[in-house]
């Protein structure tokens, strides 16, 4: 159905009840909703936090283009998708997709299609700050991340 | 042309972004990793597996076969992470 | 792997964003939350609401079973579960189901796996309450929520 | 032993629960089923298509061919519609 999703790039925390809300209130046409939320795990206590890095204007725009593609293959009634940049603490979340539609299989799969395009397409990258002070590493690309996009195809 | 680095390219190079205007005959993204690697030793180590670098035209994902004329920006980073 | 799952069945209206937080809360080591809210739709302004029928006892004891296969079958962290039951309003939800794990995949798998099972085994039955104020019927089961439990065996 | 009854079952039965004693030689549900259609148009008329009828005994679902010795709650109901 191409319905428009609401994306946005940020640095503060966000309200996930009151995204879910603004996606369902008021609609009478929605009997499934799907949230995904992306936390920062802390890697058995190793990790303090993770820094990321994004890429301004291409970040939404190659997120609004993996959500067109979603809205076009499934028939969602409405998205919403919201990733934080900047310093995350263990525990925080990174990213949420959340997925409105009249049943439920297009709500889930519309947001296992977003989470498995936003891991390895949209232009984000993440490094690590350690507990023990001591400088973190970027985190490597997973090849399970890449393969992930295949059951798309 | 505008450059953008991010992540780990970034921080080899040294800087996050610069204007450069390629020779020419570099044609191709190929072409222009292989010229930024004549540049001097930081990006020779930035860019030492330029398979492993990612490349966006104008903010678009583009394979290293993609020609780069009349790019605006051209941004290279790692693999994503996203998500 | 195995962890118990958190099983309610109300009449209450639930707090979605609790329960999240419920599940994460003081965790560093979820890195994916999930959540599935299945909400009355209208059927294009001819529903008023749903009555919602249960069979109290084995409602539980049936969602019990469907969430231990559920954790068995993904190492999921914790997973909450609540069903309401009585009358329900267009556009109001019906049932929430949330999954914690360690990485995405678990967490989506598990809770489509859990709302798949609730459709066809949890014992609840919806009766129409039309906009009309006709006496409305009891909700037909789907022939495809049926089939909708062949892709998990 | 107790059978409980819900949803269009219940509304066609007319109560939500009664105690039954079957009959020896009522060994299954499928037993069990066509025994309580001899009880009164009511009970035909809410289990005229069996096959339609769902069965759990002690709270967990059994299929048609399931023997009823023991039970000491037998359920029946229509396809469910939960989630």
């Amino acid at each position: 159905m191409g319905q428009p999703a609401t994306i946005r790039i940020q640095a503060e925390p966000f309200d996930t009840a009151a995204e879910i809300e603004a996606l369902s209130a008021g609609r009478h046409d929605v009997g499934a909703v799907v949230t995904f939320s992306g936390l920062c795990r802390d890697e058995a206590g190793t990790l303090a936090a993770l820094e990321i890095e994004h890429y301004p204007g291409m970040a939404e725009a190659e997120i609004t283009r993996i959500a067109d593609e979603a809205t076009a293959r499934w028939p969602v009634s409405a998205m919403t998708v919201v990733h934080r940049y900047g310093r995350i603490e263990a525990g925080e979340p990174i990213v949420l997709v959340v997925t409105a539609a009249e049943h439920r299989q297009a709500a889930f799969e519309a947001a296992a299609f977003m989470m498995d395009f936003l891991k390895s397409r949209a232009p984000f990258w993440k490094k690590e700050h350690r507990r023990d002070g001591s400088s973190g590493e970027w985190v490597d690309a997973k090849e399970s991340d890449e393969a992930a996009l295949e059951r798309w195809r | 042309m505008k450059l953008v680095y991010f992540a780990w390219v970034r921080e080899r190079i040294g800087v996050a972004q610069e204007d450069v205007t390629p020779p020419e005959g570099v044609a191709t993204v190929r072409d222009l990793l292989e010229w930024l690697k004549s540049r001097g030793d930081e990006y020779a180590e930035a860019l030492k597996f330029p398979e492993a670098i990612r490349v966006a035209i104008n903010q678009e994902h583009v394979r290293h076969d993609e020609p780069i004329a009349g790019a605006r920006e051209i941004g290279l980073f790692p693999p994503m992470t996203g998500g």
